[in-house]
């Protein structure tokens, strides 16, 4: 409602970043989520890791569809503009966005029903495209906007609050994004903050589309027993082949990892993910076994997480369409109007 | 007229004859009716050379080329008396139907290729250009000019231009031993067409996006929309590339549908880069739902709405008038949209350029309404002017400076009393921050499900509204103080003006006002009340414009009377001259 | 009324007192304001008592119960002069702000609930029965009325009848002791309420589409259509399952999307079951390009259009009637489409019976316009009648048998003159083959280009709508002869009836007709044309059903004069009567 | 056009099927598509599946989007009902036709740009609801009937007729399909009949989704040296890891195969396809395994073609939500009414 609004006091005593701005900086309105809401934690994880990579608040822009996730970009980083499309149409809203100026980091928040059911047309189209923006796709397996209805995640087997067990193939957004040809796919959860918070920034620093299917439990509508996106049922079914670190730009990898089973990818602006397999036999740069690795385990309803495949050679959607380096909304006028002067010659071509 | 196949390559020989005319400095125009289909299915093509340079349909046919076996005899049937068929006397004569109220000249084209030309494709490539020759001799045309278009088309490919040159000449030679050439009806040089172009609407749009600096194009393919993005993306490849860097000053988005394109549109214009669309019915209809959001989240969008025959798919290469009300009143909820209706290449150029003015001053989608016929024909218009003093109007937008002495900003205050708010974009500050939602939010921008809150919002927009009417362009209007006026819309121009001549003519002086734009401007209120009898002249079956004006004037409904033609081909001036005399019989106040 | 925090419970609570005053006799309607959000945010429920039984609105607050701290003080303010307000004494009384012109009782439920209850949860459900337990003293309802809902609503938890009876008790016994019970204004027993029911229009609806044998049902989650399809499950779950096979005999679709609900409907109409899509604003915004398709292949559709407040997302926990012209013009192109504006939940039930008659008939779209007041409030309603003569009208479908005799068949031949063609299912015969697109076809079902055919078949369209117009419900009228009078649909029935009881009290009589319909009929017409004045009161900002009357009927514009309502809330008979009187005070006919 | 329609002779020198219906009987209006055009050797291939199962021409449903592809389904079959539906939404459209009368064949006939562009997320969801019907994707690399834009599939480097080559990422339905947990997936050649008819024949006796995607080049606008979609390079460029022949109902499999590499499936309606294993070591029943070798060979532009996954046991639509055997649309009102009688104990329950 419009009379909600977070009291803001000045905290003098929390750590600030270098840009000078504590944690507070980077939140945004008051939640109206139910208490315990997975997209809360979520929503605590881009605080930090946008505090943590010192991001100016402006210098963010959030996109986000309709939903009781896609609510949350009201929640965090109030210093960004924001913008809640209709129902599933994020992506395209957000390729205008991004076409219009390139320099800005683009964190889309969405939904299970809004990116997959409604939406999934919009998302396959928006990974194809490559274009440079976090998707968190905050996933409960139902809608719980309209009261929790089947979503298109929910795994086969999972059973609604009325207790009907849904028969329908699930779509995971990771298997999609994979067969798709995303260049950036990883899957957490909203508890998880530890592995949470690394991959939103491996995700921000990405140059190219980074999907973050985040399993989200929705606690009034399926956290039951029996569903599969229960609290209870993501901890004990989901385990990552990989670990990932985020080292920010200009910084040393610090820690020393036993040599063979780590990888260091470096990231478009500098800053590198340190990945460490925990499964010796898992490459998350085959994009094939990754897709087969995942897809045998959700065939078993468990949940690969983790950074699962990453690609930093893909050209990005600016790349591909050949654009400067500033922004388009900057370029002056006079560089886009061929003026008065070339007119003759063009229309010298239709006589 | 010329009767071909599609796919066969008539095209560009029928558009060279009306080039070679138009180069003799004899106005004319052409009108393609093809089929929606690739390849094989029948096709024809229209050329109108008039001293007076009308630019409709005459519905009267002097000479026709009959190239395609299969509708013969219906091509033959449509020749007026005393007109003029060229035929394939290759074909079996049974297949022929005589008349003997029309001169008939057989040609063997098809005999003629085959000893001439090698290879099938060249051969039936060339008959099309050898009916052009044998055309040139019966309609007196300069053999030279046609060398020199050739020239043109074929610069790179010179041999090119001899073959072709070939066929021409057999078909002029043919046509002069046989015939007593030229006919009566031939092209007398003229010095009408001098400081004028023949473009189509869809290619004069581009040309406006290009100069109204509009750098994101999204779209999907649908026809008749599609040569206009084909246009932005040659003119950008030529214009817009930065010779030193190499980059595009521009960025095309080919989207999955039209739902993406539009939302491409409102992202883009969003985040300040003026953007566009141009589709067709269909893509209007699955545009609604983001249509409503630009409209209740105030973004600016402009839209080319290249009108084809609806409902549903419809028929996706014939010509209609038929979006106005879809358009107008697009989305669910209370919505009214500003709508803009060239009536020529012309006009496709200058309001491409004023509906991003418009949407961006207005913060609010535009739609330029061009129907196939004026977007996909050719037109004879006069060589654009570009004044150099333009700079785009960028709206209420706070620029850095104005944000950086910013005490808090507002989004959807209406600090003016124009009904429009000041908006700002991302990346500059936090201060400038806000959200942008399509559901209720009230002055500040904050999210409500309050009553007063929601209203206060929702009345700014019907001020806004107001405020649009003040600013569209206004209403093209002759009048000589008749009781009785025409008023009508874009490509009904062409045809009225006819009509008003040859009604003139037969004594009969009625007033014209063609709208150029929705909401209404005070003008045409004026001329509406004016006047005693009103024919309203539009392209579609439910009278979409005099809805329109019946809802959105004071203008009494009774005096409004329709005159419409809505099977799919641009309207012929005697439909309207009809409709008006008909009316003025029974009585009807003139 | 009550003001709690969504999420908590509170609506049981309210629900139950409402019942125990319907089963005392008493005339009562519930009215609940809700966010859009599930948890936390403040709520209202509104109860409204009248011996004269009406439904509306009423705008004045008698007994206020303030549950929710956060809203306090505005609901504090709100209540009448001589009014009566229960808080929770519990709270820091400093956040109290004192009324000396209302009477104020302060229970401790907080305190209350903790004394005699374990855990936070039951704490907090407790606390809203208990305020029933307290009103019930105040208004002096029968605690046995109340113990016998509980018994219903818990018949397989008895323990829970006993909790919840204590917590009724203890806020019984505690505003006996405190206050001096009951108020003046009390609950009187009356017979009042006898042969009827309580029910809200979304389940009315949805019974009426068990009835019509309606078998499948597709749809996508939007507020506030949910329900109805919520409602059609259970019942089908209740009455459609076959007691020997154990098979359904219904198949409901969630589709993702609503371009695919209205996709599922067509492809199920055109192969012969009675289908619908539950749907509001966003959704018909998204079905446009599909609801061409089906007017113009001509293939029934039954939507349900739950309104909400738009444009775009709006508030879809707010009520408006804002999709009149999205609906009645829905689609690129010429179209026009059949609307029914159902008043109540017992015309929802007839009226959806209707639409699939309708749709069968005529074979193209019907929409049943409902509100979020009608379809998500509960009212009072006769009790349904049904007569089991009734035999689903499935419109000219060629039976196996006409098929088997039949020579040729032709889709959209215009046999009977009235604009109808005959249509055949899949599965019977290759003679009955046709092809349905929603490209141009000719009255044999082929595929055109050519003008006439073209035409012939968008010409009968428009015939097919004249005999809609016959066959629709006709508006219901009360005319006493006056010169001015109201023309208005759907929800808006509760507030003008009311308006027009009091307007008559001052001596102003006007005359009453209610539109039940889109195309309208012949009675509308002549109304009309029999009245000066004519007030249109709807709840839209754009004054949508005056639109279609000055569209679509003979009326002189200048008649109608709108009176309009669209903050969300449902319409009160006051805005009403002042919007009247202040016109009449201008001096126009009364 | 509205004069356009086959002569129809009859033919007593044609061979006839059990029902005594020769092969023209299965034919449809005469073709309007470029001369040599792919889909039309499909709609061929359609032609002799029906023909040769003995379909009866009334039992059948064609359903289509818009596009070259989609007209197709007016040129075979003509004794069947059609609908042409709108651009991108014919699987909506099949799902009501099947919820009403399950005791139908239907034959979907679509493109690329109908199905993977604008159609993606119909597509996606018709497959969850493993609907019974055969959908055949007439895949041309491009938009056919709006001359010639990159579709969706178009292939990463496959270069179009004005020269520009393609870098988004191609979607292709075969991944796709069995991300989504498609029951049936099938690839083949417009070219290669023999491959073509048998895979119809057993989508045809699939119960539940069986998709095809039929590589079916455009001569007009996407056959030329670079394409990925041309004639040329089909031929060369695919292979089949398992070969499938189609068995009818009641008939022997008489061919006699060596064991262990041939792999029969009995279909729902009786008959069977035997299995050829042409690639030792795939598995057609294998989805995760099947997914990794598609994959494999796709990122090598190579097209895997033949029955690449089935799935016999997986319930289709009408089983999951438990409708009678006999056709909805067939149910009498009196079953459907609960009338007068059964209203006041309905009514009660709102007092
Ligand atoms: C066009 C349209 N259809 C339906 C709705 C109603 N609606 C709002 S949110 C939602 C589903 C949200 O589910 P999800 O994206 O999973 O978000 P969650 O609430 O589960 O976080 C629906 C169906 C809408 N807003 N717009
Ligand atoms: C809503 C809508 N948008 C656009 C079009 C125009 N259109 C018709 S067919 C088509 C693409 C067809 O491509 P595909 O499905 O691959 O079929 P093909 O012609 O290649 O066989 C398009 C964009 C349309 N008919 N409807
Ligand atoms: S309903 Fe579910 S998803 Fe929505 S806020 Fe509550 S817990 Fe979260
Ligand atoms: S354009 Fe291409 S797809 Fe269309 S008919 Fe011609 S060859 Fe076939
Ligand atoms: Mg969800
Ligand atoms: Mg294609």
């Amino acid at each position: 409602m419009s009379f909600i609004s977070k009291p803001k006091v000045a905290n003098p005593g929390l750590p600030q970043n270098e840009l000078g701005l504590n944690r507070r900086d980077y939140e945004g309105a008051m939640s109206t989520l139910c208490a315990g809401c997975g997209h809360d934690s979520v929503t605590a994880a881009i605080v930090q890791a946008a505090y943590e990579m010192a991001l100016p608040p402006q210098s963010v822009v959030k996109l986000s569809g309709i939903g009781c996730s896609s609510k949350t970009t009201a929640y965090f980083v109030a210093g960004a503009h924001g913008f809640n499309a209709v129902h599933g149409r994020m992506p395209s809203i957000a390729t205008g966005a991004n076409a219009a100026n390139r320099n800005l980091r683009y964190i889309g928040v969405s939904g299970d029903g809004d990116s997959l059911s409604i939406g999934v047309g919009q998302l396959a189209h928006v990974i194809r495209r490559n274009l440079d923006m976090v998707y968190i796709l905050e996933n409960n397996g139902v809608y719980g906007l309209t009261k929790g209805q089947f979503s298109a995640s929910a795994d086969i087997g999972s059973k609604s609050k009325k207790g009907e067990a849904n028969e329908q193939e699930p779509i995971d957004p990771v298997l999609l994004a994979l067969a798709l040809g995303a260049s950036f796919v990883a899957r957490s959860f909203s508890g998880d903050k530890e592995q949470l918070v690394p991959l939103i920034k491996a995700g921000l620093s990405h140059s190219g589309f980074a999907i973050i299917d985040v399993l989200s439990p929705c606690v009034t509508f399926n956290d039951h027993e029996g569903s599969t996106k229960s609290y209870a049922y993501v901890r004990e079914h989901s385990d990552a082949p990989v670990a990932a670190d985020y080292v920010a730009p200009q910084r040393e990898i610090s820690v020393s990892y036993a040599p063979g089973e780590t990888l260091p990818v470096t990231m478009h602006d500098g800053s590198s993910i340190v990945l460490r397999k925990l499964d010796p036999d898992y490459d998350p740069t085959d994009r094939a076994r990754a897709a087969g690795y995942v897809q045998q385990r959700a065939m078993r309803n468990e949940y690969v997480t983790g950074l699962i495949y990453v690609d930093q050679k893909r050209r990005d959607f600016h790349a591909r369409h050949n654009t400067p380096d500033a922004a388009l909304n900057g370029v002056p006028f006079e560089r886009l109007c061929p003026g008065a002067a070339k007119l003759p010659k063009i229309l010298a071509s239709f006589r | 007229k010329f009767a071909n196949v599609n796919g066969s390559g008539s095209t560009s020989a029928n558009a060279m004859v009306m080039k070679a005319i138009f180069r003799m400095g004899v106005p004319v125009v052409g009108k393609n009716f093809f089929p929606s289909n690739i390849q094989g299915l029948p096709t024809w093509y229209e050329i109108r050379v008039t001293r007076e340079g009308w630019r409709a349909r005459s519905g009267r046919v002097d000479i026709m080329v009959a190239m395609n076996a299969e509708t013969y005899s219906r091509d033959v049937r449509e020749v007026s008396a005393g007109g003029c068929l060229v035929y394939d006397s290759t074909w079996p004569s049974n297949t022929l139907l005589a008349r003997d109220d029309i001169r008939t000249c057989g040609v063997p084209f098809a005999q003629l290729c085959n000893d001439n030309f090698e290879g099938a494709r060249a051969r039936t490539l060339m008959k099309n250009v050898m009916y052009a020759g044998t055309l040139a001799a019966l309609i007196d045309l300069d053999l030279e000019v046609i060398r020199a278009l050739l020239a043109e088309t074929f610069a790179k490919k010179p041999t090119l231009v001899e073959s072709n040159m070939k066929a021409i000449e057999i078909g002029y030679r043919y046509a002069k031993e046989n015939f007593d050439c030229p006919l009566a009806t031939r092209i007398e040089r003229m010095n009408a067409t001098a400081g004028h172009i023949m473009i189509d609407g869809n290619t004069a749009a581009a040309l406006g996006c290009l100069y109204a600096g509009a750098t994101v194009g999204a779209w999907y393919p649908i026809t008749p929309s599609t040569s206009l993005m084909d246009a932005f993306r040659s003119l950008c490849a030529r214009h817009r590339v930065d010779p030193k860097t190499g980059k595009n000053d521009y960025l095309i988005v080919q989207a999955e549908d039209e739902l993406a394109a539009i939302g491409v549109v409102i992202g883009a214009s969003w985040n300040g880069v003026r953007a566009f669309t141009p589709t067709s019915g269909p893509g209007i209809s699955l545009m609604e739902e983001f249509i409503g959001l630009a409209y209740y989240a105030e973004v600016p969008a402009v839209i080319f709405d290249v009108q084809r025959v609806g409902p549903s798919t419809g028929m996706p290469t014939r010509t209609q008038q038929c979006d106005l009300l879809a358009c107008a009143y697009a989305s669910h909820g209370d919505t009214r949209h500003v709508l803009l209706f060239p009536d020529s290449p012309e006009e496709c150029f200058h309001m491409a350029v004023q509906a991003f003015d418009l949407a961006e001053r207005l913060q609010t989608p535009v739609f330029v309404l061009l129907d196939l016929d004026i977007g996909m024909n050719d037109w004879m218009a006069p060589d654009f002017k570009w004044d150099d003093n333009y700079r785009p109007d960028r709206g209420k937008m706070l620029s850095d400076e104005q944000i950086a002495g910013l005490g808090k900003f507002h989004r959807y205050l209406d600090s003016d009393g124009d009904g429009i708010p000041y908006r700002t974009l991302p990346g500059v500050s936090p201060k400038a921050a806000y959200f942008t939602r399509g559901s209720g939010h009230n002055s500040y921008g904050v999210y409500t499900e309050d009553a007063a809150e929601y209203q206060e919002v929702m009345d700014r927009l019907v001020r806004k509204f107001g405020t649009a009417a003040r600013l569209v362009p206004p209403a093209t209007i002759e009048a000589r103080g008749a009781q009785a006026a025409i008023v009508s819309l874009g490509s009904c121009d062409a045809p009225v003006r006819e009509a008003l001549a040859s009604l003139r003519r037969s004594g009969t002086v009625i007033d014209y006002m063609r709208v150029r734009a929705f909401p209404f401007g005070a003008e045409v209120e004026e001329f509406l009340a004016a006047h005693q009898t009103i024919f309203v002249v539009e392209q579609n079956r439910d009278a979409q414009l005099r809805s329109l004006l019946t809802l959105e004037t004071a203008v009494d409904k009774q005096k409004l009377r329709s005159i419409l033609h809505y099977n799919g081909l641009p309207m012929p001036a005697r439909c309207i001259v009809d409709g008006v005399n008909s009316a003025l019989a029974k009585g009807v106040a003139a």
